[in-house]
């Protein structure tokens, strides 16, 4: 029985396809099925009709699971302030501007957190504007066919979005700059968590080494390239994603704060029907096993 | 047998089939994957109220109905162009070749990226199944306008316009009425195809959101009012051609 | 003449391609032919076209394999027994009247990201496909051959070998026809929602990296594939099948 | 197969109605074995039913079908028929031989090919025995037919309107033909037609039935009345007879 | 339209062939204004491409066809052709009325009201008017071509096989009605026809083509040497005369 990883395709899961990469799995004597997803949002659906045994996101959609009680969060790994990012077009993204419109995002994604903090800073909310769901690629053709104003989603999408907009859009802000960094991390079923705590901790130690390997191996570009092989994306966009991440699996207050707030956002926003109990939603004991030192 | 016992058979079998359905959802236990026939009915009153079934049924007939007519339209045209002119017909009929075996899911993308996810890219990708549909059953009617009408055409001395509306035109209606009843079924396959990758509205979208939640239940009901709405699409393509051509054009 | 013709259209096509790109100016957005001619050429050297076209074809000709003879046994049973019609009959309507696309959700669900989940998308769809067709042929078997089928001794169920069968293989044939048409579309429907190879995972690839190119060599490999199918099987029907070949001189 | 021991074939007081609608009304007929019976009639009158009742394909509503004592119940191999519909009573998918052979696969190789080298023989076939019925004329279609009837050395072939759909020409010479094997092999054949001078040239005995619904028999003209040389004042007064027994104040 | 002033109709030295093919050799011919020709000839020996040369759909490969002076270079409204093949000779979505208004819309509506009136009224079909084809019988289909074209007032009518598809009966009703219009109009008939009886029934000239290919005239029977009376022994005569102009011995 292999053991069945679904992941966001973004960079910066990174330590999940490193581990796959460099047979971390292997060598903790693991089976493992890493199989990536357009967007979090999309690999959720395929954990929740029991695909999955793993799953890896950034903290948005991963809240989402949380609320169940059936799902834990069993380690966190990458911070980000520059991952998220609102596009738009060039110096016309204040209040005035953005009232009324329609942005593109992913629901149920980092990206609508992103759009809330950003509103916020413009002293608007997220009922000013209409979200249109969309899928990141069709963020960009929304985006640069006029279907859409503005877009709340995620490197290295951005890029392209400037490109082909021939750079009539650009970045208005990024989540560093409107106050919050973004965590990803991993969850698993409950059950399993009881029943096999040993192929969790495998897990959490696989992941461990690939954080590892991501600080001190031959630098981003090196990284950048063989996870670009791995995913069968361009080199350069990979690249824009690992240089503003930080792999680090050290449960820190900075993280566990940021949690509870996107929680309150989801909750303020009645996205989640009751509220996230934090007690239950992390358990940190495979990553206390693995390395103690990780949890204070 | 008579008619009779064969319709009471068919109810039957239907009910025992919604009677087999309730027991396995009861057994499986897991509403969220096999939802039970009283709970998809309940999502149903449910999406009723609200509006939103309503809502997303016409949007999505209000697709299939613009991209059909521009589909319908065009293959008539490009149907005649090819089984007409023969010079034409033997240098595009490869190229149509290739792109009749295109499927409509395949061009969302493309699409979506020239023409965003705005209400023309359904149109077109509906428009573009409708299109091959009714241009291959038109080409074979243009092509195969019997000799002696046009030779009955010649020895009246109808001009090229006049031959085309008054012979060409009517000789080519029943094929074109054949492509255009079984575009229908597909003109709905290409409305799926776009709803569900790239919309955020109308029945396909239902179909595809309600998957993220595990709402089968919704899921359900959108397949049925989809192959609801899709079957009485057909019906009423049916009942137009037999009240308004059939004795003209001797179809159906 | 028709070779010349046919690349004269060809020629035609690229050229108003060529000025249409020339016109927007924007490889990202339309790339000229030279540039989807490029990714495709670099498709195929790297052999990702191969595996992709493999994994497709593979996926359809299994489905085929179990979908054909089941449809061909359901299509017989429900068109010789009336009874058995009745009672498949409500369900037949039912399902025709789903598009298989819009059952590609359901089978994520039930069945995972997985193999068995897109193949039983395909069987279902060929099943269908070939039993509505194969029972209208044993319908429509004209009553002159059952009936001189009784004259030379030959009814019952020797008559359902010996006559229906035969008669309704070009029915058959062209409902496995229509299947393959189906099948090309719903194949790479399941591949675009949720696979990790094949034709339409390679569109969603190209899609998902905004590679306008690779998305438009995809579409055009798709159409030559289908057709290429389509000819492939027109062909050995034509030579293993030639008592039923519609190309027969008719006098 | 053994050849049955009768000598005469009567039509008992037949009736034949289909729900309420009556066809044929008590038609009460004898032949002797070995007859060329030919039944005319309008349109529509039953001629067919008829003979789908002599065949067996059909029970009559009340009256019996005959062959010496034993009545006809069901289809056998010792009546067969050949049918008008040219292009569906061959089976397309047998060649010519495999076709006269379809009947008769259970007899020992050796004789079956014999039988068929034969009957292939009598009807000027035996250099097109490896084509498909698709590669032939109407004319060599129907001598296939004709063929694979006599393989099964029946005691009477029943013909509707055989050469109906052939061209004047195919049609004269295959009435030439069927006579000569007529007269060769004796056979009793019951053959409806709608041409007179066909009738008037083959029959021994004629039959013509009145316009239905009820149709019932209007003349029957027997063997010593009716006259073979067509250049005889007697063979012209036939002629009106019957086109007068046949006239019917229809649009055609 | 004034009826042009020609009083013979010749067909001089005429061959036509298809590539290298020759179809017909060197036909001379020639008759008088009113007359009513039948062609006979074996299949494929090229009787409809005589009749498509008169009609001007195709031109001679060397001769002339000549009406009076004049030389036919291409098909009109003197010269209407009804065609054998019933189902596609109509405009199935036109009724009566409209299938003869067809040719001669261009007339004041009064006019073209009574000639339609008046020719529906020679073919028997006055109270069918309104009628589509597909609800017509086979023999009413062809007196619906023949008004189509007496509604023209051509010089000529050319018949190709009209009666070949129609059953022994009512191709018997409709040569008896033929005839009878031909007297009443006087209108030269070109008429092709298989049927030696029919031929004899009708014509006042009849043309017997040989096998292709490079079919040349066979027989040639003037007006005075067809008899009229078939009880007599000169019409069996000349009957076994043409049967032997057409025995072909190929397989029918
Ligand atoms: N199975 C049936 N059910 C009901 N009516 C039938 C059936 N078969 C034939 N009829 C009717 O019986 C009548 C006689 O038909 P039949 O075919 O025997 O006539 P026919 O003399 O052979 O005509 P034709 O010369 O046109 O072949 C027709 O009115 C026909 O519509
Ligand atoms: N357009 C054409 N091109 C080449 N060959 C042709 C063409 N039209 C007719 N033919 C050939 O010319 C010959 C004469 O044909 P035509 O139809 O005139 O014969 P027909 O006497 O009318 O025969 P039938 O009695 O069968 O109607 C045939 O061999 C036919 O195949
Ligand atoms: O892709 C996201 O994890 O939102
Ligand atoms: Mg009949
Ligand atoms: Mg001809």
């Amino acid at each position: 029985e292999p053991v069945r990883i679904f992941a966001g395709s973004s960079p910066t899961f990174a330590p999940v396809f490193v581990a796959d990469q460099q047979g971390y799995f292997k060598e903790e004597g693991l089976e493992a099925v890493v199989r990536p997803f357009p967007s979090g949002a999309e690999a959720i659906e395929g954990f929740r009709s029991g695909a999955a045994d793993f799953l890896v996101a950034a903290d948005v959609p991963l809240s989402y699971l949380l609320t169940g009680g059936d799902v834990v969060m069993v380690a966190q790994f990458s911070q980000s302030s520059h991952f998220m990012v609102v596009v738009g077009p060039k110096e016309k993204m204040e209040a005035a501007d953005i009232k009324g419109k329609k942005i593109g995002l992913v629901s149920k994604s980092a990206g609508e957190y992103m759009l809330s903090r950003f509103l916020d800073s413009k002293g608007l909310t997220l009922n000013d504007v209409e979200r249109i769901n969309l899928a990141p690629f069709d963020q960009i053709s929304a985006l640069v066919q006029g279907d859409v104003y503005a877009v709340s989603s995620w490197k290295p999408f951005d890029q392209k979005m400037v490109q082909l907009s021939r750079g009539e859009m650009i970045p208005a802000a990024w989540n560093g700059q409107v106050g919050f960094d973004i965590y990803s991390g991993i969850v698993a079923k409950r059950e399993l968590l009881e029943k096999q705590p040993e192929t969790v901790e495998k897990v959490v130690r696989a992941l461990l080494k690939a954080t590892k390997y991501l600080e001190k191996s031959g630098g981003v570009e090196a990284n950048a390239a063989d996870l670009a092989a791995y995913l069968k994306a361009p080199p350069a966009d990979v690249q824009s994603v690992l240089e503003t991440n930080k792999w680090d699996m050290h449960v820190s207050k900075d993280f566990l704060d940021g949690m509870k707030s996107v929680g309150q956002f989801l909750e303020s926003q009645k996205l989640i029907a009751a509220p996230i109990d934090w007690q239950k939603a992390f358990d940190w004991t495979a990553l206390k096993a693995v390395d103690a030192s990780l949890v204070q | 047998m008579s008619g009779f016992r064969m319709t009471t058979l068919s109810t039957l079998s239907l009910c025992s089939f919604v009677i087999m359905w309730a027991i396995a959802a009861g057994s499986i236990g897991r509403p969220d994957l096999v939802p039970s026939p009283l709970q998809v009915v309940e999502a149903l009153k449910g999406m009723l109220s609200s509006g939103e079934i309503v809502k997303a049924t016409i949007t999505s007939l209000g697709r299939v109905v613009v991209g059909y007519l521009l589909g319908g339209v065009a293959g008539v045209v490009t149907g005649i162009i090819l089984g007409r002119i023969t010079i034409i017909r033997e240098s595009f009929s490869i190229i149509f070749d290739v792109a009749k075996g295109i499927p409509p899911i395949a061009l969302v993308p493309v699409v979506i990226m020239w023409f965003g996810i705005g209400e023309m890219s359904k149109w077109l990708v509906i428009a573009y199944v409708v299109w091959v549909v009714v241009t291959i059953s038109t080409l074979v009617g243009a092509k195969e306008v019997p000799l002696i009408r046009l030779r009955t055409a010649e020895i009246i001395g109808l001009g090229p316009l006049e031959r085309l509306y008054r012979v060409v035109l009517p000789s080519v209606v029943p094929y074109a009425l054949i492509g255009l009843r079984n575009a229908v079924g597909f003109a709905f396959v290409a409305l799926v195809s776009a709803e569900l990758i790239g919309a955020n509205s109308g029945l396909g979208q239902i179909i595809m959101d309600s998957r993220f939640a595990l709402q089968t239940d919704r899921m359900v009901v959108g397949i049925f009012v989809l192959g609801g709405v899709g079957a009485i699409c057909q019906i009423l393509f049916e009942l137009m051609e037999r009240l308004i051509l059939a004795r003209r054009f001797q179809t159906g | 003449m028709r070779v010349l013709y046919a690349g004269l259209g060809v020629a035609i096509v690229i050229a108003v391609w060529q000025l249409m790109a020339n016109a927007i100016a924007f490889d990202m957005l339309f790339p000229p032919p030279r540039v989807v001619g490029a990714s495709a050429y670099d498709m195929i050297v790297s052999g990702s076209m191969t595996d992709d076209v493999g994994a497709s074809l593979w996926r359809l000709l299994l489905a085929l394999l179990i979908g054909v003879p089941a449809g061909i046994l359901i299509g017989v049973a429900i068109g010789w027994w009336p009874i058995a019609n009745a009672i498949v009959q409500p369900f037949i309507r039912m399902f025709n009247a789903i598009p298989a696309i819009a059952l590609v959700p359901f089978s994520l669900l039930w069945l995972g990201v997985t193999e068995q989940s897109r193949i039983a998308l395909l069987v279902y769809t060929i099943t269908l496909t070939v039993l509505i067709s194969t029972r209208a042929g044993v319908r429509n078997v004209s009553r002159i051959k059952l009936r001189a089928g009784e004259c030379l001794g030959v009814r019952g169920p020797q008559a359902l070998f010996k006559i229906v069968l035969p008669s309704c293989i070009p029915a058959i044939i062209i409902g496995i026809r229509t299947a393959i048409g189906l099948g090309v579309m719903v194949v790479v429907a399941a591949e675009m929602l949720g696979a990790e190879s094949g034709v339409g995972y390679r569109l969603m690839q190209a899609r998902s990296q905004f590679d306008t190119a690779a998305l438009m060599a995809s579409i055009i490999g798709l159409g030559l594939l289908a057709l290429l199918l389509d000819r492939a099987f027109e062909f050995a029907v034509e030579t293993l099948l030639p008592r039923y070949s519609t190309k027969r001189r008719i006098k | 197969m053994l050849a049955k021991l009768w000598t005469n074939f009567g039509i008992s007081n037949v009736s034949k109605s289909f729900g309420n609608y009556p066809i044929l009304d008590r038609i009460d007929l004898e032949f002797n074995r070995g007859s060329f019976i030919c039944v005319l009639g309008p349109s529509g009158s039953g001629k067919s039913t008829l003979l789908d009742l002599i065949a067996g394909f059909e029970r009559p509503t009340s009256g019996a079908i005959r062959l010496g004592l034993e009545e006809i119940r069901s289809a056998g191999p010792d009546r067969v028929v050949v049918f008008q519909d040219v292009s569906n009573a061959l089976f397309p998918w047998l060649t010519v031989r495999e076709n006269v052979e379809f009947g008769i696969s259970r007899l020992p190789r050796a004789e079956r090919q014999q039988r068929v080298a034969r009957v292939l023989e009598m009807v000027n076939l035996a250099n097109h025995t490896n084509k498909f019925p698709s590669e032939l004329s109407g004319g060599m279609k129907q001598r296939v037919q004709i063929a694979r009837g006599l393989a099964m050395e029946p005691d009477m072939l029943l013909m509707d309107e055989p050469f109906g759909a052939l061209d004047a020409i195919t049609r004269k010479k295959l009435q030439t033909d069927l006579k000569s094997l007529w007269e060769e092999t004796g056979k009793t054949i019951f053959f409806v037609t709608h041409d007179i001078e066909e009738a008037l040239l083959l029959a021994t005995e004629i039959v013509v039935l009145s316009t239905g619904p009820g149709a019932r028999v209007k003349e029957w003209i027997r063997r010593d009345q009716i006259p073979q040389d067509p250049a005889t004042v007697e063979y012209v007064a036939m002629k009106t007879r019957l086109e007068r027994a046949l006239d019917i104040d229809e649009d055609h």
